[in-house]
């Protein structure tokens, strides 16, 4: 068994091994949880040297059992597999990386603090897998252990309304979670030729499966006499309403702004910065990789839904009187981005997508971070109530000007660069859909600096007595999230390597 | 359909006669007491019916089983509960509407089922008691192809029999 | 000396990076020490640059890359690139030297060199790129400088708004920058300037959707709504004067000389494309025009010195894209070079009266010519060379582009031009009038005021002179030897831009007229301002006493504050709050409305639950029969 | 015996008697509201395919002891059901002195 299972499995371990603690043992708990995530985000930069300049998927696979061969050619073999490409190799290290500086946030005083690490170690270990998952079964398994992972985060250690939030995330995200297994299993199905229209026809040499290379390498190039179109439609409409709830796109969002502003902060930089990245992920990978020809077709529909949600989500953040509603509407608006970058589908916006998923997950967790930090001292994320704090949290307030800065998209920072490359492919492909977002870019700088202007700028409005500025534990988090924003923006090429390589893939590009 | 007036059909009109009648009087009796006497008379008029078809053993099981044992078991239930127990009056409420149409569109359906298929005739040629006697043939099957179910069933009678004791039994003081 | 050019922006790299280790509590002289120290040497290097300046010279290396493209970073030197280098680090040199003095004191002075210096870095660097996406890039970079400097003071509520206001706004004309780079890149295949400015001249942008002309024209649109908002051009020339709630030195620096400037040197850069297209710019010689009558009109009342000043310099700049627009590129790029110094002058002299007097009323001033000479002259130079008086600098860069517009056929912009100089000459000498004549009006004040420390002498004597005499570079004494200079650059690309060049000869009619134009607003404003008889006048002008109304429309800036708001702001705000609540009550409305369904769905069907057993029995016998008897019509035959 | 030869009544009469059986236990269990009587209805019913069953032992496709054997079963079955389900109106009945169906609703909504 190799890197990437361990990967996925070390803070599933800390997870049962916090379960295993005798009571009462804070420091311990906090300990296991960070040592798992620890583990996975070192087995994560060991990828990315194993990955090299060679760009060599690592591949591990465990066999589970076997479905026999009754139908379909062959036998199904459900196995636990793990695979790390181009695409999957910045984003799970971005997992495990926000799944160590999520436990270095928990406050110290943390209710219920063993059950508060056992869930969040769950929850690390399902986000890694589902970047990590090499085939279908094991990708949807990791989903619903994300997903009910994320509700008790929710459900236990949330705000006033948190029982409303955790159970309309789950039940969106439930609905989800049907569409995906409803396109998976009929990519299965199809890729393996059940939906011929003269019957059956064995289509995968070797008999069905899971594996998301094989399928990827099958599903694309399979006659319509084995894979008609409309089971091709079909399928591609199952998995963009999947993709619409996963990843909070309107109209199908609102568990979002509710989830965040109810988690609390360190759930909110694993539900913000990963979790809802997966929904782009699964268009890349099974919109993209398996059905392009319906990413082709669909593309006005995804270029138009793209700007929406851009402005949408930018018209939105402006009027939000929350911090942590501002910043859900403003990943919202992110991920409108990513939409009309896929919807280019050429490698500049393919890859400007990818770019916007890593950059937004940054940009969102440390945002929640720095307003999680400010709020822990002012009591409050109402952006109506605080003011002129960079008077007495110089060091705090500088770093929300600049995460609000990269998250509008100034240069120098990971949002520009992943900005430039969107509006590349997407004024290739799609014009006037990319002139209508430029006022998106304008909008993200005119709801995230009337925020700033309001909460930071100005004279002080509460009493500032003992405010500490940043602690050891929320400077590490802050830091170094602040230091990979701005890695990324100057050194693009570091991420741009192994997206490259999934872009030409997904485009037919050389190898 | 041309019905020949055998003895043997005499007999088996007669019998079925004898089941509906005890059946519909189970029905319309008002007094409980009276029902189990009803179902008494259906549980022997199966018994002859079986012994008519040739299946002795079964048809002096239900006699022992269900005419002798469960008969009386019911009665001294009715006698422990409440023996003044009165059916009270039919009221035709939907629910009742409902189950008798129910019914007799069941017996429809069964009837239209029953009518177009075409039953093969009772071959004369096999003997299904294989020259035994019907008493030894059966045992034969029960010991031989049927041994494990067999034994279940004893298990299960015992469970039964357990069980319903320790149901029955008063509950002691301050359980 | 062109391949050392890197080290220019690097060296106030180093001074950010160094201040930013030293923290916020290092010592004032070892702040503005290092800064100014190595700002001087880039100022030497640039000179070395601007001397050895030819073809066009390139380094790069790869940056990322895109499907199968590179991007690059690098520098590259032109003859332009050089003369900005020049300009930038000169007046960074002296306003950082000035701000020792004026930021005296300031509890993060340390932090207001970190951003001058991160400024100084981003503007050399912003001059010297060699391809359009590293020329957005630090363009960005200045902006976010311009903001955090006019936020500088953000705990006052003026500032934090200006601040905003001026990033949103910029970033409006940012926008439009960002989709003609790119659009420029799908159609030319490259970031690279040179190679971009190539395809436009020889007419060979093309993108599929867009016929080539239409491309031309609206890429060069496009990059100009960037130098439209940078340059604080008409529409979106409201951030400016609000930007003025930055320290002084910041104003001087970024709001006068550099910043501002990049919008007419963007325009400059990229000047075969707009040459390409003759729409495009007319479109930047009309804007320019407007622009500058526009601002001019409006500084004629306003009572804050700085604002003065801002207005000043929007219209200024305006002058500088008219003279681009017409077709007199040196003489545009020298009035950037001309402006740089005097509008800095001015600035840093008006911040010496501001830190002499803690005011920028001009009403709370006066009488300061004995108690601020050096200060007073300085002033006067810098008032005389913005009226265009002869041989101040202004007069020749000023006179070159008026004489342009005419040479190039455009009469209706050469009226607005004069028009403006008399505006001009008239509200820079009303404020001088008001600050430096008649008697102290605020007794208190003026007792109080001094003149600063050698560190603000000595940069407004230095520019001072500069403001005299730097119009020799290019004016027919030297044979327009700037604009000789700067040929080179566009003779690169093949097209018909011999006609943009230096005149021939110097045209002694036009010249006149402008100095008398520029006299007779001086005039205009000594008689109303400086005459003993006009004390009371004044004063009643001060209390904001009988204005008529087109002195109020000039005085609360044609109402474009309230106009934006009204149009941009407000429906903005609107649309937000629709938004929001179409969010709340619409679409979270429909999630509940069909939990709600689902609620009454299952309170309706709980009394199925009767606890019936028969009830239960009875639905499933009956659902069972009907089952079968579907069940058996299908099968057929039965019935 | 009876084991061989030919049988004179139709298999048709005799499915039609355990059909009315049948529906008339199927009636009694759905509408009557002594529990001992629902009880016996649910036994008129597992005669009714008792009849079924040695019917098919002797008429059926591929006669046979089978058929015989299951009705045994089904007998025995229906004695151990019957026992532990007046087992179980004793108990109910001591709990609320009633053996009516409609007192038993405790899960009602």
């Amino acid at each position: 068994m190799g890197l990437p299972f361990w990967l996925a499995v070390s803070p599933l371990i800390a997870a049962v091994v916090v379960l295993a603690l005798p009571r009462r043992a804070w420091r311990a708990y906090r300990a296991v949880a960070l040592a798992g995530d620890a583990v996975a985000l070192a087995l994560a930069v060991a990828a990315w040297i194993q990955f090299g300049a060679a760009a060599n998927p690592i591949h591990t696979a465990l066999h589970w059992f076997t479905l026999p061969g009754m139908w379909l050619g062959g036998n199904l073999s459900i196995d636990l597999t793990f695979t790390l490409d181009g695409l999957s190799l910045p984003l799970v290290t971005l997992a495990a990386l926000l799944g160590l500086l999520a436990a270095v946030m928990v406050p110290r005083g943390q209710p219920r603090c063993k059950e508060y690490f056992f869930w969040q170690s769950l929850l690390v270990a399902a986000v890694n897998a589902v970047f990590a998952a090499g085939d279908a079964f094991t990708f949807f398994a990791a989903v619903e252990l994300a997903l009910f992972a994320s509700f008790f985060l929710l459900y236990l250690f949330g705000g006033a309304r948190r029982r409303e939030a955790a159970f309309k995330f789950l039940i969106y995200r439930g609905l989800s979670s049907v569409f995906l297994l409803a396109a998976l299993a009929g990519i299965l199905y199809a890729a393996a030729g059940a939906f011929a229209p003269g019957g059956v026809q064995p289509a995968m040499p070797g008999g069905p499966t899971f594996d998301i290379a094989r399928l990827a390498a099958q599903m694309p190039h399979l006659a319509a006499s084995v894979c008609p179109p409309s089971v091709r439609w079909w399928l591609f409409v199952a998995i963009v309403i999947a993709v619409f709830i996963e990843e909070a796109l309107v109209p199908l969002h609102s568990w979002l702004p509710l989830a965040n502003e109810q988690a609390d902060t360190p759930t909110n930089m694993l539900l913000g910065g990963v979790l809802t990245k997966t929904g782009a992920y699964i268009l890349l990978r099974f919109g993209a990789g398996m059905l392009p020809d319906q990413v082709h077709g669909f593309g006005l529909f995804l270029a138009v839904m793209g700007v929406i949600n851009l402005l949408y989500g930018a018209f939105a953040a402006w009027a939000q009187k929350d911090w942590r509603r501002l910043i859900a509407y403003g990943s919202i608006s992110h991920m409108g981005l990513v939409l009309l970058g896929i919807a280019a589908f050429n490698a500049a916006g393919l890859q400007g997508a990818m770019f916007m998923m890593v950059s937004s997950g940054i940009l969102t967790a440390l945002l929640f971070a720095v307003t999680g930090a400010l709020a822990e001292r002012t009591g409050t994320f109402a952006i109506p109530r605080l003011g002129g704090l960079a008077k007495a949290m110089p060091n705090l307030s500088g770093f929300l000007l600049f995460a609000a800065l990269g998250s509008l998209g100034l240069p120098l920072t990971s949002g520009f660069i992943s900005e430039i490359q969107t509006f590349i492919g997407g004024f290739t492909a799609y014009p006037a859909a990319s002139f209508v977002a430029l006022l998106g870019v304008i909008l993200s700088a005119v709801y995230l600096l009337y925020a700033i202007q309001r909460t930071t700028f100005g004279p002080l409005v509460q009493a500032a007595d003992g405010w500490a500025d940043a602690r050891p534990r929320e400077w590490v988090a802050i830091v170094v999230l602040t230091g990979l924003v701005l890695l990324i923006g100057v050194w693009p090429q570091l991420i741009g390597h192994p997206f490259g390589f999934t872009v030409r893939t997904l485009l037919g590009i050389g190898g | 359909m041309q019905i020949l007036w055998t003895p043997e059909m005499i007999a088996f009109f007669l019998i079925s006669l004898a089941i509906l009648a005890c059946a519909v009087m189970l029905l319309s009796f008002q007094k409980v007491i009276y029902m189990a006497l009803a179902i008494g008379g259906v549980f022997i008029g199966c018994a002859a019916l079986y012994i008519l078809l040739g299946a002795e053993f079964v048809g002096i099981s239900q006699v022992l089983i269900y005419a002798g044992a469960i008969t009386i078991l019911l009665m001294f239930a009715i006698m422990l509960t409440n023996h003044e127990a009165v059916e009270p009056e039919a009221r035709w409420t939907v629910r009742r509407v409902f189950s008798a149409l129910g019914c007799l569109a069941l017996a429809a359906v069964l009837w239209f089922v029953i009518r177009s298929v075409q039953w093969p005739q009772g071959d004369a040629a096999t003997d299904i008691n294989q020259g035994h006697p019907n008493a030894v043939a059966i045992g034969l099957m029960l010991f031989k192809t049927y041994t494990i179910p067999f034994e279940l069933v004893s298990l299960l009678l015992i469970v039964a029999l357990v069980g319903a004791v320790i149901l029955a039994r008063p509950p002691k003081e301050g359980e | 000396m062109a391949a050392h050019a890197w080290l220019v922006p690097l060296l106030p790299l180093v001074a950010y990076v160094f201040l930013l280790v030293l923290g916020r509590r290092a010592p004032e002289w070892l702040v503005a020490g290092v800064s100014t120290a190595l700002t001087f040497i880039s100022f030497l290097l640039s000179l070395g640059v601007f001397r050895d300046a030819g073809q066009p010279a390139t380094y790069t290396f790869p940056w990322l890359h895109v499907g199968s493209y590179t991007l690059e970073a690098g520098i590259q030197v032109t003859r332009l690139n050089a003369l900005m280098l020049v300009v930038v680090s000169a007046v960074s040199t002296l306003v950082l030297l000035f701000s020792k003095g004026y930021m005296h004191g300031d509890e993060r002075f340390a932090v207001f060199y970190q951003y001058l210096n991160l400024f100084v870095f981003s503007m050399l660097a912003l001059v010297i790129a060699p391809n359009l996406l590293q020329l957005y890039i630090f363009w960005e970079m200045v902006g976010l400088c311009s903001y955090l400097l006019v936020g500088f003071w953000f705990f006052k509520p003026e500032a934090a708004l200006a601040a905003k206001k001026s990033f949103i706004v910029t970033r409006i004309g940012d926008a439009g920058l960002f989709a003609g780079i790119i659009m420029l890149f799908l159609a030319s295949g490259s970031f690279d300037v040179t190679t971009v400015l190539q395809a436009a001249a020889n007419h060979q942008l093309h993108l599929g959707w867009i016929s080539n002309d239409g491309l031309l024209v609206l890429t060069a649109i496009l990059v100009f709504v960037g130098a439209v908002g940078k340059s604080a051009q008409f529409p979106l020339h409201v951030w400016l004067p609000d930007a003025m709630e930055g320290p002084t030195p910041v104003s001087a620096l970024i709001h006068a000389a550099t910043m501002v400037a990049a919008g007419v040197y963007l325009v400059a850069r990229m000047y075969p494309l707009f040459a390409a297209s003759q729409a495009a710019l007319t479109t930047v010689a009309w804007i320019g025009g407007f622009t500058a009558l526009l601002a001019a009109l409006i500084a004629l009342t306003q009572r804050d010195i700085k604002r003065v000043i801002a207005y000043s310099t929007i219209s200024q700049l305006g002058y500088m894209m008219l003279g681009l627009g017409v077709g007199a590129y040196a003489a545009g790029v020298f009035h950037l070079f001309t402006h740089a110094f005097f509008k800095a002058l001015l600035f840093l002299a008006a911040g010496s009266l501001i830190h002499a007097l803690g005011t920028q009323d001009l009403f709370e001033m006066g009488g300061l010519r004995r108690k601020m000479p050096v200060t007073f002259w300085t002033f006067l130079a810098g008032a005389l060379s913005l009226s265009g008086i002869f041989p101040f600098a202004g007069f020749w860069s000023k006179d070159d582009i008026l004489a342009g517009a005419l040479r190039h056929g455009h009469p209706a912009l050469y009226a607005i031009g004069l028009v403006t100089a008399f505006c001009t000459a008239y509200y820079i000498f009303r404020a001088f009038f008001l600050a430096f004549a008649g008697p102290a009006r605020d007794a208190e004040k003026h007792a109080r005021a001094h003149e600063g420390g050698w560190v603000m002498t000595v940069p407004l004597v230095i520019l001072g002179i500069l403001a005299t005499i730097a119009g020799f570079f290019n004016s027919p004494l030297n044979g327009y030897g700037l604009g000789k200079f700067l040929t080179p650059d566009l003779s690169l690309y093949q097209t018909g831009l011999g006609g943009y060049m230096a005149p021939e000869r110097a045209d002694v009619t036009v010249m006149l007229i402008s100095v008398l134009v520029g006299l007779a607003g001086i005039a205009l404003a000594a008689a109303l301002y400086a005459r003993p008889a006009a004390v009371d006048r004044i004063a009643s002008e001060g209390k904001a006493e009988d204005i008529g109304p087109l002195y109020r429309l000039s005085y609360r800036k044609f109402y474009f504050d309230e106009i934006y708001y009204a149009v941009v702001v407000a429906p903005g705000k609107f649309i937000a709050a629709v938004v929001d609540g179409f969010d709340r009550y619409v679409v979270d409305g429909l999630v509940h409305l069909v939990r709600r369904i689902v609620y009454l769905a299952g309170l309706c069907l709980k009394y199925t639950q009767t606890g019936q057993v028969q009830a239960y029995g009875t639905v499933a016998a009956v659902a069972l029969v009907v089952i079968i008897a579907i069940a058996m019509i299908r099968a057929g035959g039965v019935f | 015996m009876g084991g061989a030869g030919a049988i004179q009544v139709p298999a048709t009469s005799l499915l039609a008697l355990a059909a009315i059986l049948f529906c008339i236990g199927l009636y009694g269990a759905l509408t009557r509201r002594n529990l001992i009587i629902v009880l016996v209805s649910i036994e008129l019913m597992l005669n009714a395919a008792n009849i079924n069953l040695v019917t098919f032992s002797r008429l059926g496709a591929s006669p046979g002891l089978h058929g015989q054997v299951f009705a045994l079963f089904t007998i025995t079955v229906a004695a151990a059901e019957i026992a532990v389900g007046l087992a179980l109106l004793l108990a109910a009945f001591r709990t609320r002195r009633s053996t009516h169906v409609e007192d038993m609703d405790q899960h009602k909504w």
